[in-house]
């Protein structure tokens, strides 16, 4: 795959420098260059909302911070945990006095160097929570949730959490939010096409030319089936029914629906996935509160698409349609 | 006849002979981590050894306990990562344990180690038999409980611990990943060595041969 | 490339589907499924502006149908114009006794469908106006303007020109403001790699795996120039540079930056481009008044980019800062 | 012995004819357009005659302007594109010609061509010589007015239209592209017939074909 960048081993940086340029009203560095906070932090007198993971995903996880979202990040190399001291950095530029909530996405690296920052906070006497994004079906039942990877699903934990920290909730309230909506969250997506990590300069795996993989992870990692590439109302119907299992949706349910370009795929073939995904919902008497399709999380110039669904229940559902505004995304 | 206690000047010189030996085996830990993992140990050992060969130039007068703390931060900060967290974590433990020392002797590494291994354990929440570098790290703490026990030279104690570290990286081959990125297809990770517990027998066998020959 | 479809005919109608069903309280049908409409047209009173062209450039044209933006598009075949009979339903459908603005890009097709479909709205007493875009650079000199393709720099005019006619400025007015933006709009490109129409199974050119094509037309049309790839840095001074020639641009001037993606290219690469593109411009003492950096006109899995400056005075700034909302682009 | 004039029948079977001589002539349009356009030209006229024929269906007691008029219209909805709507620009203006006829000649179909000229240029702003269909249909529509000034049968008119609209397309390999998406890249267009043009010569002569046979 080509890429329009300068040296590999400047790329993170080089992209942060074009982020911060780009939008100076909305964000700011800190004392480290790789902890990006909104402009308006620290936020005085509600949760801080911190996040933060490896680069070649965005939105994820920098273009969540932000009005109604979060408020801080600590931002990795590609596909790379970012250090401790780092998100320590961002948690120490934000916080107002709330207390923090740490949330991101399920992967050792990151669970690792975010509980080491979380103690260095602690020692400073800011108090930290943790909620782990998990939603992704095809890492483990969810029985072995502690083993679930976090996916693009994910965007719906910012948006709830970010809209309930928001409010003025404290730190107790914004985490059983939190909680509810990670564990109310399934995600189930398929890999077409490998993406390259600069630095690396190969793909991060091979696939055949008319293969696909269901349940493959936004950095590679290995999948549910490898098999030939289907049309796409099977890959929806398959997406859509894991997503629908894993919560044990039935008649009467309310969701949120989220089709999630991996990064090569055109918007045109989400909404052809959305199209089916839609069907099988209202065939099955689940009511869809709202639909977001577009490019969420994302691995580079990956191919392929993910579904996500939150089942709603009242409180959940007027966070979700609370407004939200980033340089990634708005909603009014 | 090697000596049997480290100084600050020593323990300069081994974390930079440590840095340059493990550095050199970058593209057998890339490999062995894209085999069960996502490759990115041999960059992860590459970045962060270098931050920390860097960072020693700045520690000329600090005392021991200071240099392990500092190194163990450096790694992760330029390599953040599940080794780089778990390295800066067994480094944080080791310099407690050396706090205050302007010498450390076998009894001392040998609990150093063991608190390193223990803040693994707990950062990690992985024990021996999940095929992580837990599975070095253990039995070289143990041979260095013995060690101290039998009242071993330094250079032995180390030689022997390096030694268990090996044994028991070669032994992960045999095992099913039950922890980190590679458990989610702990099938397929039987018959590949395990690249953390590779880089601790690399870096212990490292220390080792530092010792003999100063 | 490989692809989440069903039947390569039915992509474009099953992809209107998806988007219909996905965005109901914003975008309706009309008697044509390829004519799309805002769900409150028509807007009594004030201008409806109409657009329309292939489809496979998501969002451009549907996507800046919405508040604040454009009333109505009609949908071609991916990279074909649509009818002029779509344009006709759409325009009838839309207008709301003040007349109508046509708006699209300066591509022959399109012309003579629309300037059809105008003729027929006229003889139903429908008056109708067009301004076409033809901001692509490297498609003929400035001199040569009626030669000039439309590409990204489309959603300059979309934004001002919808927020004009938002405001309930009569027909000659909104002209008169479209004219001034689409005459003060450059853009420059660079492709990396081809797409593939569906229907046509194979990718629309081909290129060297260490090459890129500066200038290229956004269905592939032949550039300026077919060179070896070169660094983030070296693309940006080019596009950059080609956009200031072409207006003239001095110490003094402001300006709206649009960093454009063309598909595949992620968003962390555009922010490496606007990096540069930033320090140029700053450099040259032209004031950034805006950036925008993401997909705001593509072609469908093609890897690459476009820099389009637009010139500003107070009057272009205040209909620019004014909000819009669509399913594919919100400002606040 | 072929007829003199066409009844509403006759416009009905000599436009499926066209349609089928010009859809299997398709692969050769795509070929030429992707060659000096997009490549779109040979899926055009597959959808576009497609949806004639199938409108004819409908046609079966319409006059003959209404089958022109309609039959343009069917064309365009379905394949939309420059050639698209400059064929049913071409079919309307020559519908208008045809208005009230219930038969019509070769002084009706000169007519009818000239206009459907006149309707091309009007519409693309193009001329003779621009590497476009017109420098098919002008030579096609001067040999028409020959044809009526000789009073030449009706086959007869047809064929010699058919002749120049063949050679004018021919001509047309030495020309540089002026008008639509070729004349981007006008230099590189010599060289290669021009496959609008060459669409009207297929036409012309598939017409100039049904009339003899019929
Ligand atoms: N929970 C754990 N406890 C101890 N060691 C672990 C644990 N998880 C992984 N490791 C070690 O870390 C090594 C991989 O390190 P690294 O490549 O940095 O991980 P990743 O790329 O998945 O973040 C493994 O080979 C293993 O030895
Ligand atoms: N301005 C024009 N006037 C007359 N004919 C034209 C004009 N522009 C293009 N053509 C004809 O149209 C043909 C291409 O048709 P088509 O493939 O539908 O165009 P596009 O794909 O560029 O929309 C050309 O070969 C040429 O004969
Ligand atoms: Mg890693
Ligand atoms: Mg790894
Ligand atoms: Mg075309
Ligand atoms: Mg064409």
């Amino acid at each position: 795959m080509k890429k329009i960048i300068n040296q590999p081993m400047d790329f993170v940086d080089e992209m942060l420098e074009g982020i911060l340029l780009a939008h100076p009203d909305q964000l700011k560095a800190t004392g480290d260059p790789r902890a990006i906070v909104r402009a308006d932090a620290p936020v005085q007198g509600k949760v801080a909302i911190l996040t933060g993971g490896g680069s070649g995903h965005l939105p994820v996880f920098l273009g969540y911070v932000g009005q109604g979202l979060a408020h801080g990040v600590a931002v990795g190399n590609v596909f790379s945990s970012p250090s401790a001291e780092t998100m320590f950095e961002a948690t120490m530029a934000t916080h107002g006095g709330a207390g923090c909530l740490y949330l991101y996405g399920n992967y050792q690296g990151d669970v690792m160097n975010f509980d080491m920052a979380a103690e260095m906070a602690d020692m400073e006497g800011v108090s930290v929570e943790t909620v782990l994004a998990a939603d992704d079906v095809a890492s483990a039942p969810r029985e072995q949730w502690s083993r679930r990877r976090g996916v693009a699903g994910i965007f719906f934990a910012y948006k709830i959490a970010g809209a309930c920290a928001e409010s003025g909730a404290d730190l107790d309230e914004v985490v059983r939010v939190t909680q509810k909506v990670v564990s109310s969250t399934s995600s189930m997506g398929v890999a077409l096409s490998p993406c390259t990590v600069p630095a690396a300069g190969v793909p991060t795996f091979t696939i055949g030319d008319d293969e696909m993989e269901i349940g493959m992870g936004i950095h590679g990692e290995a999948g549910v089936q490898r098999g030939k590439l289907q049309p796409a109302d099977a890959i929806a119907e398959r997406l859509t029914a894991d997503c629908i299992a894993d919560q044990s949706l039935t008649s009467g349910d309310r969701v949120a629906v989220l089709i999630n370009g991996l990064g090569a795929t055109p918007p045109e073939e989400l909404y052809v996935l959305y199209r089916k995904a839609h069907e099988l919902l209202i065939d099955q008497g689940i009511e869809i509160h709202r639909a977001y399709v577009g490019e969420y999380a994302t691995s580079l110039e990956m191919a392929g698409a993910s579904t996500s669904l939150l089942k709603l229940d009242d409180e959940l559902t007027r966070w979700l349609d609370a407004p939200a505004r980033s340089p990634f995304f708005e909603q009014q | 006849m090697a000596k049997n206690t480290l100084t600050q000047g020593d323990m300069i010189a081994l974390l930079q002979r440590v840095a340059d030996d493990t550095t050199a085996q970058a593209e057998r830990l890339r490999e062995l981590d894209a085999a069960i993992g996502d490759g990115d140990l041999g960059i992860t050992v590459t970045l962060g050894f270098g931050a920390v060969k860097e960072g020693l130039l700045e520690l000329a007068d600090a005392d021991i306990s200071t240099i392990l703390m500092r190194s163990g931060m450096a790694f992760n900060r330029k390599a953040a990562s599940t080794f780089g967290a778990l390295f800066a974590t067994m480094m944080m433990r080791a310099a407690r344990v050396a706090k205050g020392n302007e010498e450390i002797s076998l009894a001392e590494i040998s609990q150093m180690v063991a608190e390193a291994l223990q803040g693994v354990k707990e950062r990690g929440k992985a024990d021996v038999g999940d095929k992580t570098l837990i599975d070095a790290l253990a039995p070289a703490s143990e041979a260095l409980a013995e060690a101290v026990e039998e009242d071993m030279e330094l250079a032995v104690g180390l030689a022997h611990a390096a030694d268990a570290a090996e044994e028991g990286a070669l032994a992960t081959v045999e095992l099913k990943s039950k922890a980190g990125r590679s458990s989610w297809f702990s099938e397929r990770t039987a018959g590949i060595q395990d690249p953390g517990a590779t880089a601790v027998a690399i870096m212990l066998r490292s220390a080792s041969e530092y010792v003999k020959k100063s």
